[in-house]
């Protein structure tokens, strides 16, 4: 590798003095005069359908500038992925008829202080007639489920299907000549993105009738666009600042604080923010979803895996956000780093009356990941070969084809497992300290 | 449309209600915080409003819950300057004052049981902030404090207007956030006397520090010349509606030396006797089950 | 509202503050010390420690009618970017901020362990360090840059 | 009380950047007169430091020193498109947008000084600011004086666009047949753990890893996620849970007090080398590292676990209680 000049060089954060000094400029940091607070209403039913929102009483106490509703939402669809065609729209921004989880957003009051609105929210009255909730997702896919999502199941449709299929080989055929049939069912539960700093946003209006948007989110131009839709004003009104976000994780790639705060910004004619509360940051921002997983391998006798099914459940939570675009990236990763000549997918994106799951570090691979790779200690296990063996015994090469049909070309893993044993003093015999990632050639 | 009875009919809190996204009651605005400098002014106070004020220590639970709109008290007293802080030895017994900081007791050299617990509650800043008193008021998993009180017999001085009365700390806890206190009583000193004994103070949570806890056990086995137990003290906390006693776990070690088999007896009347709750930390199940194995490991450290 | 008047990074400092306002809150909206961050309001990350008295408090759970006649210490008053502290330094040098917004409250409890301790052990420093969070950095380039700040400290001696 | 140690490998790739839906960043960059560059974005650093490492790739580029370029990102009204900061997409695709607005610019520059020095562009050498006639060492100028030539005199703008797009993939939906990402990174990780086989608890005493992440532009800041990854690592496999009654409802966490997450004092050590084999089309041949340091201890922490106690326990968070159940057989093991 060609050595170059400063790339390559450990240079101090551009941004390490203002981060050592408390100087570096956070979005709650943004503040201006006459500036109001944002405090969100919230759903306290999993499911059930809206009979009635009265905001008179916040709206009458002292310091309430005003309470905004789905009735002032412009476009009261949600539906980030929409520019790339994920559809129909699920999700509204304030909810309308009904609520799909608990914590589902339904009224913002806009007060002169953080303290005012949040005692008026406890003013905001809705009435929920209770319906009854999905919260399982192997429930939500048994005959006799309660059907929570319009189109008339509780799955995203991939163009007509229920799941996201990959197809490589003849997995059957496979099957029948592999030595051992090796299975395992795997759970990963959701989790939290938890940056430090919590969602928020500041929204100022301009004289010449733009709004200035501050934002922490992971993507401005994305959150602009998503937001322009929602308001229904062409995207040149909008004038989005950030860059600078006290961590992320994908949490932040939802647009969840500004298209809210611009309308009640828009109401009111003042700079409005919204901070959410750590609990928010919890119990109301997106988590990683849910995976159920069940895996079967077949092996031969000398460790290769010459087959693997997988069906995966991902529980989205109530919503789409990013999830169908997670269940691709999971059933695109999960034949891990190795070679395997037949494959089977089916990837299913669930909906269920929970919180809803979007992007996490490492979207629909960490599942992936993390099932392929017990996985191959069980095979390993199985077939009588040592964890290291089984793993360069199946790494894939360069030149190789993937299930997916793409073809490998930035293979290192060997060498990543030959540095390792290195690293920990593993003893490894000859044959595989002899392997590379290039050693491959097409028959 | 469904014509199904309507459940959810109420004011939605916009934050949190104990940390929750929902709220039960109305927001109020505060109209008043008294800060007294004295513990004379303090009791004034109580006796005007009694129930309708909300008593702060250090302000680490209370100053939470307002945030978040979980409660909204029209009145709030906080005693950090009622002059309620401070260490005072007097023939051996160690009284300290209710507001006195975790910090301030983590440093007590003796009773070591007591500073042992009182390190244990949260990081640095809450130490410094919250009192010895306050923490007989957070409800489990929080509490570990009040635990090793619990395990060294301590009273509570409870006054009010113009009288002072004293309550074992064992008959102190009512219920999950009661107590035996009124609504015109203020906790103003925690006196601990001198014990004797062997102590151990064992804390298992789901970090290695500043974590609530999945159990916490205090115990403290008296001895005579031949080994054989005397006395015993095995309080718990996590295990119940608030930090206790158990006591059939203590008298199972009475009269026995502390061995494998009397350890073994105490620990399972322990799990058979405790009413732990689930939460997000660890289910009852598994609650029950640290139970016995922390009560027998502190026994044994005892015992060593 | 009521007046409350403290020292503010040896400066004296005056705010009229609501009745359950966190002292958090004043600084933040009244006096702009937004070095002070808001990550929860529970007690519970650390990112708006500052120190009364010269010892560390989360400020999002004292009243800021409290902190009357108080002495109250934020990053601002530990160091600037023209005069780092050493502390300062070497978090900057260990890349011990990622996000930055943990650090400032990371950095005001450090200083306060080395007041007292000037030769911290690493179960020390871990105890310090247990109620403040970081999501980014794994804490080892922190703990790393407070090791580094108290054998620089000592040199300077 | 029982201990029992294990030990644990896994060995993971990681893709660079999503593209199914087209995956495109641009960046411009323009000379002041005084030869500062301007590098402008509309790219996020989330605290992985996207602003130092696309610095340091426009400088490489320009072949000027690190401190004439200034990083001006996050604002729509000045800078063009970029996707956004999240599938660990932006060393590659926001550096490879500024090493091609840096080569444009360069181009530009060498323009203007060949003029000035009265040579071709192509005989012209350029080094920490300065630039010179190939084998004339004497005939040169500075980037300072040819930016401010260029506008006072030449009446020329010195500046470069940049984007890169990696198109967006048509995925067959019979097959799952696409092209989702640029690159892959690998990584290796071996975790040592000891399990106390009374309360279930599992301690992480050791994760040990080879990286292999491309062209390292910055080697701390790579070293500081894999540290910051190994540690949400070791508590997605330990600890957290949004549902830790999963698939219930409750409990519900709404504070750092409930919801568990590692603290500095459940750190395990941590050692790692990084190899550097250059991808194909990431600038200079980097990868994306942002996302996958947290991958690896899922699985080779549970596979340690299995080491220590023979038991596999395939549902995360691997809490106390499960392991518990898991040694007596009574749920949690699959």
């Amino acid at each position: 590798m060609k050595q170059l000049g400063i790339v390559g060089q450990s240079v101090r954060r551009r941004d390490g003095i203002g981060h050592v000094t408390g100087q570096t400029q956070f979005v709650d940091d943004v503040t201006y005069p006459n500036m109001l607070w944002l405090r969100m209403v919230r759903s306290p039913a999993a499911r059930g359908l809206i009979r009635r929102i009265d905001t008179s009483r916040a709206e009458a106490y002292p310091g309430v500038a005003t309470v905004v509703t789905w009735k002032d939402v412009p476009n009261n669809w949600y539906t980030i992925l929409c520019l790339i065609g994920v559809e129909p729209n699920d999700e509204p921004v304030l909810a309308q008829e009904e609520v799909m989880w608990q914590g589902e957003p339904i009224a913002a009051v806009v007060a002169e202080t953080e303290t005012i609105a949040r005692e008026a929210a406890a003013l905001v009255r809705v009435d929920i007639e209770p319906l009854p909730a999905v919260r399982d997702v192997f429930e939500a896919l048994a005959p006799g489920a309660p059907i929570i999502k319009k189109w008339g199941t509780n799955t995203f449709m991939y163009e007509g299907m229920p799941m996201r299929r990959v197809r490589f080989g003849d997995v059957d055929k496979a099957f029948a000549e592999a030595d051992h049939i090796i299975e395992g069912s795997y759970q990963v539960t959701p989790y939290e993105h938890a940056p430090l700093e919590t969602q928020a946003c500041v929204v100022k209006p301009e004289p010449d009738g733009r709004l200035t948007i501050h934002s922490n989110t992971q993507a401005l131009y994305f959150t602009m666009d998503n937001t322009a839709i929602i308001l229904k004003v062409p995207s040149h009104r909008l004038h989005m600042i950030g860059g600078t976000v006290g961590g992320g994780f994908g949490g932040k790639v939802d647009v969840v604080t500004e298209p809210v705060t611009a309308i009640a910004a828009m109401k009111t004619g003042r700079p409005v923010k919204w901070r959410w509360t750590r609990a928010e940051e919890f119990q109301a921002s997106s988590t990683s979803g849910g995976w159920r997983m069940e895996y079967t391998d077949g092996v031969k006798n000398d460790g290769r895996i010459i087959a693997r099914k997988v069906r995966a459940l991902h529980d989205a939570g109530a919503y789409h956000r990013h999830s169908p675009y997670g269940v691709t990236k999971h059933s695109a990763n999960l034949q891990g780093p190795y070679y395997i000549p037949n494959v089977w997918v089916d990837a299913y994106c669930v909906y269920t009356n929970r919180q809803p799951a979007s992007a996490l570090r490492g979207f629909g691979v960490t599942p992936a990941s993390f099932a392929a790779e017990v996985q191959m200690d069980r095979i390993a296990n199985t077939v009588g070969l040592d964890p290291w063996a089984i793993r360069f015994i199946n790494a894939y090469r360069n030149g190789q084809t993937k299930a997916i049909r793409k073809k490998v070309e930035d293979a290192t893993l060997i060498e990543t497992l030959q540095a390792a044993a290195k690293l920990v003093n593993h003893p490894l015999p000859e044959k595989f300290l002899a392997m590379h990632s290039n050693d491959w050639k097409e028959a | 449309m469904h014509n199904g009875p309507i459940l959810w009919s109420m004011s939605l809190g916009g934050g949190a209600s104990g940390g929750r996204l929902r709220s039960a009651g109305e927001g109020v605005a505060t109209q008043e915080i008294f800060i007294p400098e004295s513990s004379e002014t303090a009791l004034d106070l109580l006796s005007q409003h009694g129930s309708d004020v909300f008593i702060m220590g250090g302000g680490t639970v209370g100053m939470a819950l307002i945030g978040e709109g979980a409660v909204s008290p029209p009145l709030i007293m906080s005693l950090s300057r009622a002059k309620l802080n401070g260490v005072r030895r007097t023939d051996g017994r160690l009284e300290i004052g209710a507001t006195t900081s975790l910090s301030r007791v983590a440093q007590l050299i003796d009773p070591p049981l007591l500073a042992t617990a009182a390190r244990h509650v949260g990081g640095w800043a809450i130490r410094n902030m919250a009192t010895l008193a306050g923490n007989l008021f957070v409800p489990p998993p929080a509490g570990d404090a009040a635990v090793a009180l619990l395990a060294l017999d301590a009273e509570v001085v409870a006054a009010s207007k113009g009288s002072t009365r004293v309550i074992p700390l064992a008959q102190f806890f009512k219920g999950r956030a009661q107590t035996a206190l009124a609504p015109h009583e203020l906790v103003v000193r925690i006196d601990v006397p001198r014990s004797a004994g062997t102590s151990a103070f064992l804390k298992f949570g789901r970090r290695l520090m500043n974590t609530p806890a999945v159990v916490t056990v205090a115990a403290r086995v008296v001895r005579d010349d031949r080994g054989m137990c005397t006395d015993a003290r095995i309080a718990l906390g996590a295990a119940g509606d608030h930090p206790l006693r158990v006591m059939q776990a203590e008298a199972a070690l009475r009269g026995r030396t502390l061995d494998s088999t009397s350890i073994e007896d105490a620990a399972a009347e322990a799990v058979r006797t405790v009413r732990p709750h689930g939460d997000a930390l660890a289910s009852e199940w598994f609650r029950r089950r640290m139970v016995g194995v922390y009560v027998r490991r502190a026994l044994h450290l005892i015992g060593g | 509202m009521r007046m409350v008047s403290f020292t503010l990074n040896g400066k004296p400092a005056v705010a009229l503050v609501g009745l359950v306002e966190s002292l958090r809150d004043v600084l933040r909206e009244q006096l702009h010390v937004h070095s002070v961050k808001a990550g929860c309001g529970q007690g519970g990350c650390g990112s708006c420690t500052v120190l009364m008295d010269g010892e560390p408090i989360v400020s999002c759970l004292l009243s800021a009618a409290l902190a009357e006649g108080r002495e109250i210490t934020t990053v601002d008053g530990i160091g600037t970017p023209t005069s780092l502290h050493p502390l300062q330094q070497a978090f900057y040098d260990n890349f011990a901020a990622q996000c930055g917004f943990c650090t400032a409250g990371m950095i005001t409890v450090a200083k306060a362990l080395l007041d007292h301790n000037p030769h911290p052990t690493r179960a020390e420093i871990l105890e310090a360090l247990s109620g403040n969070l970081c999501r980014c950095t794994g804490y080892l380039p922190i703990i790393r840059a407070i090791e580094d700040a108290a054998a620089r400290m000592d040199g300077g001696r | 009380m029982a201990k029992k140690r294990g030990r644990g490998l896994a060995a993971l790739h990681y893709p660079t950047g999503m593209n199914l839906g087209g995956d495109p960043t641009q960046a411009l960059i323009y000379a002041q007169p005084t030869g500062a560059f301007v590098v402008k974005l509309a790219s996020t650093d989330l605290g992985q430091g996207l602003k130092t490492v696309v610095g340091q790739i426009a400088a490489e580029a320009l072949s000027v020193p690190l401190d004439s370029v200034i990083v001006d990102t996050g604002d729509t009204d000045t800078a063009p498109h970029c996707m956004g900061t999240f599938a660990s997409r932006a060393t590659h695709r926001v550096g490879n947008a500024v090493m091609m607005a840096a080569n444009e610019a360069k181009h530009a520059l060498l323009e203007v000084a060949a003029r000035e020095l009265e040579a071709s562009p192509r005989d012209l050498v350029m080094a920490d600011g300065e630039i010179w006639v190939r084998g004339s060492p004497t005939r040169k100028t500075t980037v300072f004086a040819v930016a401010l030539a260029a506008h006072f005199k030449h009446g020329t703008t010195i500046s470069g666009r940049g984007i890169f797009l990696k198109p967006k993939s048509p995925l067959d939906p019979e097959t799952g047949a696409c092209d989702p990402d640029s690159t892959e990174a690998h990584v290796t990780t071996v975790a040592d753990v000891e399990v106390d086989t009374e309360t279930g608890e599992v301690r992480v005493l050791k994760l040990s890893s080879a990286y292999e992440v491309g062209r390292q532009v910055n080697p701390k800041m790579v070293e500081g996620q894999i540290v910051g990854g190994a540690v949400m690592g070791t508590g997605i496999a330990l600890m957290e849970s949004c549902f830790p009654g999963y698939p219930a409802l409750e409990p519900h966490p709404a504070s750092f007090n409930e919801y568990v997450m590692m603290g500095a004092a459940d750190v395990p050590e941590i050692e790692s080398v990084v190899l550097e084999y250059p991808s194909v089309d990431g600038p200079y041949g980097v990868k994306g590292v942002g996302e996958m340091t947290a991958n690896s201890p899922l699985p080779a922490i549970v596979n340690a676990i299995h080491d220590a106690l023979g038991v596999w326990i395939t549902e995360l968070p691997v809490t106390p209680e499960k392991v518990l159940r898991a040694l007596e057989g009574t749920a949690g093991g699959t």
